[in-house]
């Protein structure tokens, strides 16, 4: 259900573009904020709003990685593989990670709260191994804090679910 | 004009030129998948590469993307070259799925040709190769993503060239899938250029799916009957039946491609309803008693009502052979009348867009991309000539503006191409003289031609999407032989006689008439009423010229014999096992040649070559050439 | 001697005339002119044969087997100069071999 | 009955002769001839002169005629449309000359000098050697340097060059 | 030491409008547009002899004066912010500490180019930076800086931000201004260079953050001033170096151009980790080839690097050490870019994942002596791709070749991996 | 002296051929006796099965282009599963000349050659062979061989289900 | 000449009984071959109709005469039709003067065995042997065919050298006979075969006639390997047939010839004179068949060398050596 204010909201940001198109990517990712991710209804929702068709828009959501266009958790784990990364031992985390959140990258765990995919370079090599949950970078990655970032976004996710 | 050596063949072309166009140009052929004459180049596939050795670039580049430049020396065959290519082969061969005996494409495939050109024949790669999953593009493609090679051809030419926007690419890197975003048919009426454009079988035509390959196929240079533009096309037939119709290169009409109407309609060629054999009074017979039958009944016709009471008919579908030969013969008989159209307002109308079009305001489609202005005028062209709704697009492109004019010019027609077009209530709303090269699209009438006229004074150059293949020539052949339209000719109430070729016979002027021939190929009303039935030879069972709508003749050639289709006599689908030299069903003639049957009974001389006195000239028309224009 | 030496000798004479018109005929053409000579030193051969038969004579055998080598003689220097020409002019027209005459 | 087969045979060789003389097929031509010396060469039989005879079948017919034929077909001449049309306006000439030919032997066959037939005397094969080597013996030499020389010329024409 | 962009100790915080004023801020900018033309401008930036950042390391000033001034049309300025070569982290720290040198630069530039319309283009994940420079961009055009007729000179200046949703790709200029026009990210084909048609097919410029943050101080100091910041005559400025990897200290410092690796390993980076020895590094992003201790010695500067072997590119250097196998570097290298190819050319979009195939292969012990041949094959071939993603994704395999191909035959031969074990 | 030689050689040539005289023939009567031919003889084509029992011919056209002869005609269809086969499929003896270039060419190996070359027919109507007539039970040759298992368009084993093939990639997948 | 019933009547059975004869054993002459060869090649030949394949030659006379009569296009039809029977005639009439036996006395009435004793039996059979050329130029003429053509100029050629040598090589059995008449021919050999006298002339006579009947290796008028039958190529059915008979004929003829000039005819202990007759004819047809499967075909010069420059002169310089031994002697 995407609401028609945020499609207002999104067509007044088209119109403020040069093109239709320029403001795709902005559309998309309000979109997926909006939802979670990109789903069909969102972008057939994305193509009106653009003037495009729904393939058009598909050919840029599935271009980007940042594009979610298969259902995500409440929260997605990026956690860096890029070489600066792998030296520090993120393969560690990552294998960690689907040890502690038992799902294999690219998927959800069992309660709906973290979706785990391995991602390029975060820009945050001085402080690898690095993850980022949202928009929160996390560096300088053990096991043991992992354990405990996961345990407050945990915590964080249970509050606003409380909350709402 | 920069001078350059490819291969130490010496050619001057001009600046801008391509060196894979270039080295086209002088024979030598560079293998490319992703380049192609009317999309251009891009760059994607890699194949086409070829080492400089001297000049102002050196080393290898992509043929595709490298413009000449005054003092190059290419080599094709340089061994880097060769590996490069040699290279891209294998890397497109890492992911594909090895099917070539079940592909359609296979035998007419690019992939399969440089494959085995570049030599790649072990495979180094021990990884999995990468699976896709098919879609349903309509009844028409057959998806088989296994086998891309990702090339871009397919949207460059779906989104780009012909405005669909229902296909596109998806993924990125190694996941790079062309499809729809869900499954369904194709909406772009031009989707059936992607069996043709794919270098590979990724897109084929499910009409002629496993039915055969492309050695076996019988194919000759003909044109497409559909509508009056004469987009050229080449049939491929097998075992006496029309299996799909492939677009055939025309740089003055139809370019390279082809309208989904004209390449998927099949016009009932293998039809099981489609009449095969002579009738005389509704049973089947012999050509020798229906024609001997039907010279009696044509004399006791001239002895009971007089020799005026015979009207010939011919028709916009018959060939220019047949229409002059109906002329002749009208002639001959001293017939009441002669008619090529059956409505009176279809023949004012085409008697204006002969008078109309000269050879100043008549263009090609090729001309129409050409232009900077279009105004579509009370016309429907995904219905009358949907390739020229394809030419308007390119002329979008270079940045024409297109008007829409009239409440008969739908919208829907642009937006099938994706274009921006203005509404403008009449003709004369548009500055044409604005314009360096305005171009009138109109559907032609008999009346309220004034607006054009002024058009045309203004400059503007003027298309008109004729009902039929040979409009054209009907017109043209109407005002020579001073014709009339039918319904003019028996409402004089002389005419007791009806002499039909190809021709569209409405059932409500059929009364009161004593002797109906019918020469047809399609069953028909007329057909059923019909004293002596003659069935005619479809366009892929005959030679024969048809004139497009700016003039042009074009010939086609004959590309099967006529007959049933060979699985249709056993439902088992085994062909006969017995020999004979006649093909079952075979018996349908082309009707210039049924008129001339006709005319050596009733003692005319006996008639070899159909064309002669004003249409001499075309006797030697090359089918594979650009047509002739006549005016 | 079974028949008149008159009748023999008349066989001889139009045996000798058919080759003579043979000869005359066929003048531009030298095999059949050869083949006149032929048969007119047949009839030669047949005259004699009926005169040595009329007479009991050896003679005239005789002279049958001289005709007969001669012949042999000329017909193969004949054919040989045919041939010769026919190399030259690929024909055995003989009004082509008239340069002599010109 | 040997008269009869004499003149069958005189029909036979005349009527083939005139063949050979009229054909315009050399080929047909030789096989008439050669047609005819065999009728010659039976009538020579009847003549009571079978040496004859047999030479004129292996000499003429085997050896002279078989070298025309020879001929003939190592010079490509069997084709008629090659050989020129007998020259018609020369025949007269040919006809008056045989006429007078003719003319002359009537006038001999009238004479009584050819009488009635004598008595047959077959001439045997010693007896004719004797006369040929005894009487004729300078003229054996002759035809014999004869047929030496024309051995030599016919290889002098024959070699190439 | 004279630091342009970044200080030695850095606040937590980001500078503030006013602190940069107070620092001679925007000083450089009131001076351009009172008294220079922006050829005047365009030549100082030539004369310091500025090199791109980005990677390539093309002089700012020419690419400029490529642009031609009388095409009707708009034109278009891009900063580059997609900073996604792994181990490059330097935009992030320059726009996290002082967003200020963007936008005065890159205003600058902008005059020079008499541009109206600017763009920058930053990465996802750089949320801090971003609002930063959101921030930064509305205060500036509360000052005047910004906007219409900024400054009384009659130039206007827009400046969009636009974030992107992360693939390497668009870093490169051309699938960067199709990622903002809001096409696929493909790469375009030179001929026509941006500078010609670019974005909406108007002139348009490319250039990096760090790039365009320098030029304040250019136009400041005199291009002689920034010349002589360099460590040797051939260079001009000082750079920003991240590093990262197995060193002590990974941090982003700037240095001046030239300085050699061996004194920034021991200086700035705080050599390697307590017991571990150097082994290799790669000296400018992901696509570069290694260096190994024999290249301790050379200046970190475009053209010595290029000599040596490599390319300066970010100036991220990734420090190894002995217990890192080479070809498992390598093949996370190659991993990397295999995923990250646009999939526009055939030998980035099969190639890599061949390359990546054989790499595999090797370093699970299963590789055969061929498959030397094959890497270098590809290597040679990789190189006539569409864009540079392909060839600069054989940087480090071509460095693996020169440099450690014992340690690939090793492993061919023990059929497993040497190092690790 | 070589003329002495060359009589030594001309009754040497008699005495030799005047030995064989007396010699054992080398004959074989055919119809009585038979001879057992090699096992890759080429003779009567069949049309074999894959492992799993289903034809092997998918109907490629290739043999019917290869055959210098052109003996070989068919008709290749669909069957619901996407499977290629021929509809109908015949080869005619009387014409083949047992070239083997059909198998040769035949990339499913569904086309082979027995050593049966006993193919004699008083009607030539006979020695054309339909489809019943060629296919046999077995694999022939190359017993394992299964085309559809090594080309990937899934119509034995689901799309991406070949032992060297992923699975169908999504392009809609989270993985980057 | 016959004068009385009975004497016709004696011809007649002569005639009937001989050619009977002849026409059988020319019949089982090509079977013989046919095995004969097929032995020396180690082979079987045809044993397939009738026991031992004796009825083969019945069955290839059925054939011939039931298949097609085939004359090409563009051929004289008259003397393609013609020549046949112009090759096949000669070697059968031949036969008339070749005594096979002393004469007999039957009803107290001397019956030569043989057709008719000719005072020139001799020069008969070269005067046949002559002609026999026609039939082979003209019918490889007259096929219109150039292989035909080749091998008809051949055949001429060859027939023409080798007959000179031929009757050279025969002069000297006349001398030593005193008589050109067969009978007396042999009646000269009763006590000693002129073979013994004349090794050389019977040398030059068996070449000779092995090129007569265009034997191998003097095959080169129908040549297989080259000219695919030569002069009767374009023949079919009874018309080959005529051409394959003759042929066979030839060589029972030439045997026959043989025997009665250098090897006493059918004088010879023990036996019966027409047996001893007929296995010196069927030695000579072996001569023949093994041959055939010896030797291999000249090519054309060496044919035309061996013919004008060895055995003509040989039998030149037999004829003077004999004439001066009787001379002499």
């Amino acid at each position: 259900m995407i609401p028609e204010s945020l499609k207002n909201e999104l067509k007044a940001r088209v119109a403020a573009a040069l093109t239709n198109r320029e403001a795709a990517v902005d559309v998309m990712k309000e979109l997926q904020s909006h939802c979670g991710w990109l789903s069909d209804e969102a972008v057939v929702a994305a193509a009106e709003i653009l003037g495009l068709s729904t393939l058009q828009v598909e050919e840029l959501a599935t271009f980007y990685e940042l594009i979610y266009r298969r259902p995500v958790g409440k929260r997605v784990i990026h956690v860096c593989d890029s070489i600066s990364c792998w030296s520090c031992g993120c393969d560690a985390i990552l294998a960690y990670l689907r040890q502690n959140l038992g799902v294999e990258p690219g998927g959800t765990s069992a309660d709906g709260c973290f979706t785990l995919v391995p991602c390029a370079c975060l820009g945050n090599c001085g402080e690898g191994p690095t993850m980022m949950i949202g928009d929160t970078l996390y560096g300088r990655l053990t096991e043991e804090r992992v354990a405990e970032i996961l345990e407050a976004e945990r915590k964080a996710l249970a509050s606003s679910n409380s909350s709402n | 004009m920069p001078k350059l050596v490819i291969d130490t063949i010496e050619l001057e072309v001009p600046a801008g030129t391509l060196i894979l166009e270039a080295a086209r140009s002088v024979g030598i052929m560079i293998p490319h998948f992703c380049y192609h004459p009317a999309l251009g180049n891009a760059g994607a596939c890699r194949v086409c590469a070829v080492k400089l050795i001297d000049g102002p670039v050196k080393g290898i580049q992509m043929s595709c993307m490298t413009p000449v430049q005054e003092g190059m020396v290419v080599s094709t065959t340089d061994a880097d070259a060769v590996a490069m290519r040699r290279h891209v082969i294998e890397w497109l061969m890492i992911n594909h799925p090895h099917d070539c005996p079940v592909c359609d494409e296979g035998g007419e495939c690019l992939l399969q040709d440089y494959t085995i050109a570049a030599g790649h024949g072990t495979r180094r790669y021990q990884g999995k190769k990468r699976t896709h999953s098919n879609q349903y593009l309509g009844e028409h493609v057959q998806h088989e993503m296994n086998r891309c090679i990702q090339c871009y051809r397919c949207v460059r030419f779906y989104q780009d060239f012909a405005g669909g926007t229902d296909l596109g690419v998806m993924g990125r890197a190694s996941t790079i899938y062309y499809g729809r975003f869900c499954e369904g048919s194709l909406e772009s009426p031009f989707s059936g250029n992607l069996p043709d454009l794919c270098p590979t079988g990724v897109y084929t035509d499910k009409a002629a799916r496993f039915r055969a390959r492309y050695w076996d196929y019988d194919m000759a240079p003909s044109l497409c009957p559909h509508c009056s533009l004469g987009c050229a096309t080449i049939p491929a037939a097998r075992y006496r039946e029309l299996l799909k119709i492939m677009a055939r290169r025309n740089d003055a009409v139809n370019g390279w491609f082809l309208c989904d109407r004209g390449r998927f309609a099949d016009h009932g060629v293998n039809s099981p309803e489609r009449p095969r054999t002579p009738l005389l009074d509704g049973r089947e017979t012999t050509w020798d008693e229906a024609l001997a039958v039907l010279a009696t009944r044509i004399g006791e016709l001239f002895v009971s009502h007089g020799p005026g009471s015979l009207a010939v008919v011919g028709s916009p579908r018959l060939t220019l052979e047949g229409n002059y030969q109906a002329a002749l013969l009208a002639e001959f008989l001293q017939a009441g009348a002669l008619c090529y159209f059956v409505e009176r307002d279809e023949a004012a109308a085409a008697s204006a867009v002969v008078s109309l079009l000269t050879g100043d305001t008549a263009v090609s489609l090729a001309e129409v991309e050409q232009a900077d202005c279009i105004a579509l005028v009370e016309c429907d062209l995904r219905e009358q000539g949907p390739m020229l709704l394809l030419a308007v697009r390119q002329a979008w492109r270079k940045g024409a503006k297109i008007f829409l004019v009239g409440e008969g010019s739908p919208r829907e027609q642009t937006d099938s191409v994706s274009l921006e077009t203005l509404r403008v209530p009449t003709l004369a709303d548009i500055p044409l003289a604005d314009y360096s090269t305005p171009l009138v699209i109109a559907t032609p009438s008999g009346s309220g031609t004034a607006d054009i006229e002024t058009a045309v004074t203004a400059g503007a150059k003027l298309v008109f999407p004729l009902s039929g293949p040979n409009t054209f020539a009907a017109a043209l052949l109407t005002r020579e032989h001073r014709a009339t339209s039918l319904a003019e000719a028996l409402a004089s109430g002389t005419i007791k006689g009806l002499l039909a070729f190809e021709a569209d016979l409405p059932e409500e002027l059929l009364s009161g008439i004593s002797l109906l021939a019918v020469a047809d190929r399609f069953p028909s009303a007329a057909m059923i009423k019909s004293d002596v039935f003659l069935p005619t030879t479809a366009w892929v069972e005959m030679d024969g010229t048809f004139i497009n709508h700016e003039g042009r003749a074009q010939r086609f050639r004959k590309v099967m014999n006529p007959g049933l289709p060979i699985k249709g006599l056993d439902p088992a689908l085994h062909p006969p096992r017995v020999h004979r030299l006649d093909a079952p069903g075979g018996e349908p003639r082309p009707a210039w040649r049924i008129i001339a049957d006709l005319a050596e009974r009733l003692g005319a001389e006996q008639l070899v070559e159909p064309l002669s006195g004003r249409w001499e000239f075309l006797r030697d028309l090359d089918p594979e050439g650009e047509g002739e224009r006549i005016l | 001697m079974i028949v008149p030496l008159s009748h023999v000798l008349s066989l001889s004479g139009i045996l000798f005339s058919l080759g003579l018109v043979c000869l005359l005929v066929w003048r531009a053409n030298l095999i059949m002119m050869l083949i006149g000579i032929e048969i007119m030193l047949n009839a030669a051969i047949l005259a004699f044969v009926g005169g040595s038969a009329a007479w009991g004579n050896a003679d005239g055998q005789v002279f049958a087997l001289f005709i007969i080598a001669m012949t042999s003689a000329e017909v193969s220097l004949a054919l040989a100069l045919v041939v010769f020409l026919h190399r030259r002019k690929k024909t055995v027209d003989s009004d082509e071999f008239r340069e002599l005459g010109e | 009955m040997e008269q009869i087969v004499f003149y069958i045979l005189a029909a036979v060789v005349v009527i083939a002769t005139l063949f050979a003389v009229t054909e315009r097929h050399p080929v047909h031509a030789i096989v008439y001839l050669a047609t005819s010396f065999f009728g010659l060469a039976v009538i020579f039989y009847l003549l009571l002169a079978p040496l004859a005879a047999v030479f004129e079948v292996i000499i003429y017919a085997g050896a002279i005629m078989v070298l025309f034929l020879f001929v003939i077909m190592m010079l490509d001449l069997g084709h008629p449309e090659k050989v020129k049309r007998p020259a018609f306006r020369d025949w007269w000439p040919a006809v008056v000359l045989s006429l007078l030919i003719l003319a002359s032997f009537a006038v001999l066959a009238g004479m009584p000098f050819f009488g009635p037939p004598a008595a047959a005397a077959q001439i045997d094969i010693r007896g004719f050697a004797a006369v040929l080597f005894r009487n004729y013996g300078v003229a054996v030499e002759i035809i014999s340097l004869q047929l030496l020389f024309a051995l030599v010329g016919a290889l002098y024409l024959g070699r190439r060059r | 030491m004279e630091r342009i962009l970044l200080p030695e100790i850095r606040p937590a915080a980001p500078v503030s409008f006013a602190d940069y004023c107070a620092a001679e801020g925007f000083a450089a900018l009131k001076r351009a547009l009172r008294e220079l033309s922006p050829l005047e401008v365009q030549q100082i930036v030539i004369d310091s002899g500025l090199r791109g950042r980005g990677g390539a390391g093309f002089p700012t000033g020419k690419k400029w004066s490529f642009v031609p001034r009388d095409l009707p049309g708009p034109r278009y300025l891009i900063c580059n912010s997609d900073e996604m070569e792994p181990g490059t982290y330097k935009d992030r720290v320059l726009l996290e500490h002082n967003p200020w040198l963007l936008v005065e630069g890159l205003i600058l530039a902008a005059y020079v180019l008499s541009v109206n319309h600017a763009f920058i283009f930053i990465r996802r994940g750089y949320e801090t930076p971003a609002e930063n420079l959101r921030r930064a961009l509305a205060e500036a055009e509360r000052a005047g800086f910004l906007g219409e007729n900024i400054l009384g000179s009659g130039f206007s200046l827009k400046i969009d931000l636009h974030v992107s949703a992360g693939r390497y790709i668009c870093g490169e200029e051309t699938a960067l201004m199709n990622a903002l026009e809001g096409k696929r990210a493909n790469p375009r084909s030179k001929p026509p260079f941006p500078a010609i048609k670019g974005l909406w097919g108007g002139p348009t410029v490319v250039n990096n953050v760090e790039t365009l943050s320098n030029i304040p101080a250019i136009i400041r100091k005199g291009p002689e001033w920034f010349r002589g910041l360099a460590a040797i005559p051939e260079a001009a400025g000082n750079k920003l170096f991240c590093f990262s990897g197995q060193v002590r200290k990974r941090i982003c410092v700037e240095l001046p151009l030239g300085t050699t690796l061996g004194e920034m390993l021991e200086g700035p980076a705080g050599g390697m980790e307590p017991g571990r020895t150097f082994k290799a590094c790669i000296p400018g992003g992901a696509s570069t080839s290694f260096f190994t201790p024999r290249h301790l010695s050379v200046p970190m500067e475009f053209d010595s690097v290029a000599k040596a072997g490599s390319r300066l590119g970010t100036g991220a250097v990734i420090f190894f050490d002995e217990r890192t196998c080479m070809v498992a570097a390598t093949l996370n290298l190659v991993s990397f870019y295999a995923r990250e190819s646009c999939g526009w050319c055939t030998p980035c979009r099969e190639g890599l994942p061949f390359v990546r195939e054989v790499l595999t292969r090797i370093e699970q012990g299963r590789g055969e002596p061929e498959d030397i041949e094959i890497l270098r094959e590809h290597v040679k071939f990789l190189s006539f791709s569409f864009c540079p993603l392909a060839p600069g994704a054989m940087g480090p395999v071509d460095g693996l070749l020169r440099h450690f191909e014992e340690e690939i035959r090793e492993h061919i031969v023990k059929r497993r991996c040497p190092v690790r074990n | 002296m070589s003329f002495f030689a060359d009589i030594k050689a001309l009754i040497l040539g008699f005495w030799t051929t005047l030995r064989h005289l007396g010699r054992r023939s080398a004959t074989i009567q055919y119809p009585e006796e038979k001879r057992s031919p090699f096992p890759r003889f080429r003779a009567r084509i069949v049309l074999t099965r894959d492992p799993d029992g289903e034809e092997r011919c998918v109907a490629c056209y290739l043999c019917s282009a290869a055959c210098p002869v052109d003996c070989i005609s068919m008709q290749s269809a669909e069957r619901p599963n996407g499977r290629r086969y021929a509809a109908w499929f015949r080869i005619n003896f009387s014409r083949c000349i047992f070239c083997g270039l059909c198998a040769e060419a035949c990339p499913t190996m569904a086309i082979q050659m027995t050593p049966d070359y006993e193919i004699c027919k008083r009607d030539v109507m006979d020695l054309v062979y339909e489809k019943e007539d060629l296919l046999i039970d077995g694999c022939g040759k190359d017993p394992d061989y299964n085309f559809y298992r090594h080309s990937g368009i899934g119509v034995v084993n689901p799309r991406g289900g070949n032992p060297d093939e992923n699975p169908p990639l999504d392009v809609r997948s989270l993985l980057p | 000449m016959p004068t009385d019933t009975f004497d016709i009547m004696l011809l007649l059975a002569k005639l009937t009984l001989l050619y009977g004869l002849v026409m059988t054993a020319a019949a089982y002459l090509v079977l013989a071959e046919r095995r004969v060869l097929a032995w020396i090649q180690d082979r079987t030949g045809p044993n397939r109709v009738g026991p031992l394949g004796l009825l083969q030659p019945l069955a290839d006379v059925i054939k011939m005469l039931t298949k097609e009569d085939v004359c090409p296009a563009g051929a004289d039809r008259w003397l393609y039709y013609l020549a046949p029977a112009m090759a096949a005639i000669p070697a059968i009439l031949t036969f008339a003067v070749i005594p096979f036996g002393p004469p007999l006395t039957l009803f107290g009435r001397n019956i030569p065995l043989q057709v008719v004793d000719l005072n020139i039996g001799l020069l008969f059979f070269l005067a046949l042997s002559s002609i026999a050329v026609y039939g082979v130029a003209l019918g490889g003429w007259a096929s219109n065919s150039k292989y035909a053509l080749l091998g008809g100029i051949r055949g001429l050629a060859q027939l023409i050298s080798y007959e000179l040598s031929m009757a050279l090589s025969l002069v000297p059995v006349v001398m030593l006979a005193h008589s050109f008449r067969l009978g007396d021919i042999v009646a000269a050999q009763a006590s000693v075969p002129f073979i013994v006298y004349q090794p050389l002339a019977f040398l030059i006579f068996l070449i000779s006639i092995a090129a007569e009947c265009k034997r191998v290796p003097f095959d080169l008028p129908e040549a297989e390997s080259e000219l695919i039958a030569g002069f009767h190529a374009e023949y079919s059915g009874m018309r080959f047939g005529l051409f394959f008979v003759g042929e066979y004929i030839n060589i029972l003829v030439l045997g026959g010839l043989a025997a009665t000039f250098f090897l006493g005819g059918w004088h010879g202990p023990w036996l019966p004179p027409a047996v001893w007759f007929a296995l010196k004819v069927l030695a000579f047809a072996f001569l023949f068949i093994w041959m055939r499967g010896t030797l291999p075909r000249l090519r054309y010069d060496q044919l035309m060398h061996l013919g004008w420059k060895v055995l003509t002169p040989l039998a030149l310089v037999n004829i003077l050596a004999t004439g001066w031994f009787i001379m002499v002697l």
